[in-house]
């Protein structure tokens, strides 16, 4: 057998050759505009080669020339589903410069919509998630719960996804009189409707096939490639920030931060099924409790924040979300550096897909939850 | 023999699962008065958006054709895009003072990122969000509106 | 003419007859051809257009939607749009591509599948290839459906094609045993491989009620085994959106696309007709033993009535299918067939042959 | 470690280097020759630990250019902020860390392409989001009539 092997690999006519694919930047899976270069025997991924800057728009540039208010507004376009978290970190920072202190009411405003941002990205990512492996259906279903969301983001911020409602020193608008009301009822919809993503692809036994054991990341190198979120969690990698450095209303509230030790796409999705979970308890503890007061501080009209370096984070939805501002007490920053996590995780796709087949480089990527316009910057 | 009956039970939990995961699909194809789809240009009417969101900006004009826009600037300078240009004229005033007010408040809508920040900073509350959201137009000259409406001025009465 | 919905026979035959009459053998023959052949393709190309547009709206079904709306009503003439626009396409062809094989290759899927639909018994006196070898016939001519696929994806010179095509080639030559081997099962119990036999046989009652276990086990197997043959549903690998784009026709457009896509529709016609003619008792209507009644009731719906429905109940399954799993993997799915579907299907032939030589069924 | 307690620490450990509280990290400024080792030493020593590079920015200080890196100990809990300038504004070099935390090889290669200082020794140093031949636009005297309109 293997003299047959020897020969086959040796004669010209059968020679074996890698192929070298362009996956992106036009792809059904790489969700926006990056380009792999994938290095291929046969089915086999030998190598993955990203290639990114397609859609780089210059944000940090940007920043430089802007007030903070509006650099605010700019971070809504970075990773547009966890939109909202990052207009707070960009706020958080701003208020810990010029250490202003922010009423309850505006903690738990931000705490709410953190959490429900954070559950309308999961959702996108689990349909997305089911698409990639081939169940259409759910790509569906889950943009039919998220809708829901959203329109309680346009009720109250009036925006659906670039919402743009956090201000240096509290949120643009109080919250409208509907928003308990409503979220009361999406928290009740949705509970109903999590069991059914389980029975449609958690559960199924096809899906499971295909992603336990695929994709293994280990937590050394989690650590070591900055691999931060339900990513990072997935690989025993504790690095929930809304644990370890807890910020609004983050100290109220009781939650458990969702560690999985599996290290493969399999604990990587049930990470974030999870998570979906402990935002609707973290949203139950606060929605009844928002106390009266103010929405906002009242700031300077121009606002300049004192000579410093300045570094919040914030976790998003897809990991820790830092902003680095320079400041040299002018109303625009000196320096301005966005820490996204999806850059960092991008890069950890080669160790984790290497030697998989193509099928699971796509499940792989899903259960990174990449969005590229927060890579590209 | 143990591996045996874990091979046929592994078949029947296996299948078990796919039938589940059919039950949530037929479950939804067997209900379809539950379907989510809006049919868009036909339900305008019922179309109502949210007093909040944010589809362009607008001036608001009262019956005698007056608005509150003093022409100070303030929005031009809150906006990141630049997407705000207001061209002031002067004018006598019946007493003989000379005072500046808005000739033309131009707003780029193509530019337009609709943060909502020139609202906010707005002092006089002239400029409001309007919940228009079609402005899809065929040249894009269009896209650059007059704001105050031809042969307004202020209103009585609105602080400098 | 006599013409009656419950037996064509009379009708063809009137045709057959009045044909010899009025020309040379030799004319009358081609005519026959040609009529055939013309109603074969009106079928086809009708049929088609309507499975497409059964495919949209089951699926906007299954999720929540409502699926095409515009065109006609409840968008019925939406396919009908659809084609001419694919027609009026331009064709496209990469530089390198070869050829001969490009232009060939979805000519040889589409007549796969022609070769396939004609020894398909639709109603009594509706079918015209009636050989005693039927059901060998259509296993061997539905697997030369896979040649197109591979020819595609070699000769349009894109690595995704490739990738598409060679998986394709190991599906269907696996599944192909499969389809086989469940087919065998039924020709054990019926003991012929001719469909009109075999149809004829399920007119007490149909195989899959009179052979109880190992024909329901055998029809769960022919489904999945038919699903993973017509490349779709979950073991849509040949193609794989999110994967390889759009797989082994990535570089077709326009009429060549057409043929792609309307082959494997066919492929899906033909796999519920085969599932319906051997498990589901043919255009049989549906008896119940000794329920006179009842069965003289079932008798009043045409047999053609009774073959569609029965298609159309395999169909949905098989979309339904399609539309809740997600897609399995290149060695999952070979895994599937050498380690489940194959030794299943060995032991259920072993089953069936006991089945009858002790008489225990119906 | 808290804060005080890191800076006694680091104190003792790296004489040569200027430790001081800033607004909210502890910040250690490094030479560029002693860049390398440091930060080799801060990882890999069992006191500090700071095994997990969270944010590595390089800065444009008008008269050298600079590279920030924000550690934290994933063991310890605690993070630092370490600097380093280089000596030529023009044509900077540092030393690259990307073989002691591998995340800052891309790290690494964004601060190449943005504000063009080269990293020695690094594998793979390429511009990662602008074509050949662009300017380096994090810079502060980089114009770019084009793109760049000034209000």
């Amino acid at each position: 057998m293997s003299e047959i092997r020897e020969i086959i690999l040796n004669s010209d006519r059968l020679a074996t050759d890698e192929y070298l694919v362009n996956m992106g930047p036009q792809h059904p899976s790489t969700h926006g505009v990056l380009r792999m270069l994938v290095r291929l025997e046969g089915e086999k991924v030998l190598n993955i080669e990203p290639h990114i800057g397609y859609i780089h728009s210059g944000i940090e540039k940007m920043c430089e020339a802007i007030s903070y208010p509006q650099i605010i507004h700019l971070t809504d376009r970075m990773d547009y589903l966890s939109a909202h978290m990052n207009n707070e970190a960009v706020a958080l920072c701003v208020e810990k410069a010029l250490q202003v202190e922010v009423p309850d009411r505006v903690n738990y405003i931000r705490t709410i919509m953190d959490e429900l941002s954070r559950l309308a990205s999961h959702q996108l990512w689990w349909c997305v998630m089911g698409m990639d492996l081939g169940a259409l259906t759910t790509f569906f279903y889950g943009l039919r719960d998220r809708e829901k969301i959203l329109d309680i983001f346009e009720e109250t911020c009036g925006a659906r996804l670039t919402v743009n409602y956090n201000l240096p020193g509290g949120v643009m608008f109080d919250i409208h009189p509907n928003f308990q009301k409503r979220v009361k009822d999406f928290v009740k919809y949705f509970r109903t409707k999590l069991p059914e993503y389980d029975q449609l692809l958690s559960g199924n036994v096809i899906f499971r096939e295909r992603t336990s054991g695929i994709g293994y990341l280990s937590p050394a190198d989690a650590i070591e490639y900055g691999v931060t979120g339900p990513s990072g969690r997935a690989s025993g990698f504790s690095c929930d920030l809304r644990k370890h450095q807890p910020y609004s209303a983050y100290p109220l509230v009781k939650f458990n931060e969702i560690l999985d030790h599996r290290c493969d796409t399999l604990a990587r999705y049930e990470v974030r099924i999870k998570e979906m979970y402990e935002s609707l308890s973290i949203i139950d503890q606060l929605i009844d409790n928002i106390p009266e007061g103010e929405y906002a501080v009242k700031m300077k009209g121009v606002i300049k924040l004192p000579e410093g370096e300045f570094f919040q984070r914030v976790e998003t939805a897809r990991g820790e979300f830092g902003v680095f501002v320079i400041s040299d007490g002018k109303k625009n920053p000196y320096r301005v550096k966005f820490r996204s996590p999806g850059f960092s995780n991008l890069f950890a796709l080669n160790k984790m897909a290497k030697g998989h087949k193509i099928a699971d480089l796509v499940a792989i990527m899903s259960t990174l939850d990449l969005v590229i316009p927060d890579i590209d910057r | 023999m143990k591996s045996f009956i874990e091979y046929i039970g592994s078949i029947f939990k296996g299948i078990w699962t796919l039938l589940i995961g059919m039950k949530v699909t037929g479950k939804y194809f067997f209900t379809p008065w539950k379907n989510v789809t809006q049919q868009y240009p036909e339900n305008r009417d019922q179309l109502v958006m949210f007093e909040r969101f944010r589809g362009e900006v607008i001036m608001t004009h009262n019956e005698n054709n007056e608005h509150l826009c003093t022409g100070c600037g303030i929005c031009e300078i809150n906006c990141p895009n630049g997407s705000i240009e207001i061209i002031s004229k002067s004018i006598l005033t019946p007493d003989g003072k000379k005072k500046r007010i808005i000739d033309q408040h131009i707003y780029h809508l193509g530019m337009c990122t609709f943060c909502n920040l020139c609202v906010k900073a707005c002092p006089t509350g002239a400029i409001v969000m309007g919940q228009k959201f079609e402005h899809a137009v065929w040249d894009r000259s269009l896209l650059t509106k007059v704001l105050n409406q031809p042969g307004s001025k202020i209103e009585e009465g609105v602080k400098e | 003419m006599a013409f009656n919905i419950y037996d064509f026979s009379n009708l063809t035959h009137t045709i057959h007859v009045g044909l010899q009459e009025s020309f040379s053998p030799f004319m009358a023959t081609t005519l026959e051809w040609v009529i055939v052949g013309t109603a074969y393709l009106l079928f086809v190309a009708l049929f088609g257009l309507l499975l497409v547009y059964a495919e949209r709206k089951v699926c906007a079904a299954f999720q929540q939607r409502l699926g095409p709306m515009r065109v006609g009503y409840w968008g019925l003439l939406q396919t009908i749009a659809d084609f001419i626009k694919l027609l009026m396409k331009e064709l496209i062809m990469p530089r390198k591509a070869d050829r001969f094989l490009y232009n060939l290759a979805p000519f040889i899927v589409i007549i796969a599948s022609f070769l396939a639909i004609a020894v398909i018994p639709f109603a009594p006196g509706l079918q015209s290839l009636d050989f005693d070898i039927g059901i060998f016939y259509l296993t061997a001519v539905s697997s030369v459906g896979v040649i197109g696929i591979l020819l595609a994806g070699w000769s349009s010179n894109n690595k995704y094609s490739l990738i598409g095509a060679m998986r394709s080639g190991a599906q269907i030559l696996s599944y192909e045993l499969s389809v086989s081997l469940s087919l065998l099962t039924m020709i054990v119990f019926a003991g012929s491989m001719q469909f009109s036999t075999i149809v004829e046989q399920q007119r007490g009652a149909w195989f899959i009620f009179s052979g109880h276990v190992p024909a329901i086990i055998a029809f769960i197997v022919f489904l999945i085994a038919g699903t993973a043959e017509t490349n779709r549903g979950p073991f849509d690998l040949a193609e794989a959106e999110s994967e390889l784009t759009a797989g082994f026709h990535t570089e077709y457009s326009g009429i060549k696309f057409a043929f792609f896509f309307l082959a494997e529709y066919i492929n899906l016609f033909i796999i519920s007709a085969v599932a319906t003619t051997v498990f589901l008792g043919g255009w049989m209507p549906l008896h119940f033993g000794n329920l006179e009644s009842f069965n003289h009731a079932m008798d009043f719906i045409p047999p053609i009535v009774w073959f569609f429905m029965k298609v159309w109940v395999v169909i949905f399954i098989i979309m339904w299918f399609k539309w809740t799993f997600p897609r399995l993997r290149v060695d999952q799915i070979l895994t599937l067939e050498w380690k489940y579907l194959l030794p299943i299907n060995l032991v259920n032939i072993l089953l069936m042959a006991l089945v009858v030589l002790t008489k225990f069924h119906f | 470690m808290t804060n005080e307690e890191l800076i006694a620490y680091l104190t003792t450990s790296f004489p040569q280097t200027e430790v001081i509280l800033g607004s909210q990290y502890v910040e250690m400024t490094v030479s560029e020759a002693q860049y390398h080792s440091v930060a080799l030493q801060l990882k890999e020593s069992k006191d500090s630990s700071f095994d997990y590079l969270f944010c590595l920015s390089g800065v444009d200080y008008a008269e050298n250019m600079g590279v920030i890196c924000h550690l934290e100990s994933i063991k310890h809990r605690h993070a630092m902020v370490l600097k380093v300038r280089t000596a030529d504004r023009i044509n900077p070099s540092l030393d690259t860390i990307s073989d002691i935390w591998i995340t800052a090889k891309y790290h690494e290669r964004e601060i190449f392409d943005l504000l063009g200082i080269k990293f020695n020794n690094h594998t793979d140093l390429r511009r990662l989001f602008l074509e050949d031949g662009w300017g380096f636009p994090l810079r502060k005297d980089y114009v770019d009539e084009i793109r760049i309109v000034e209000r």
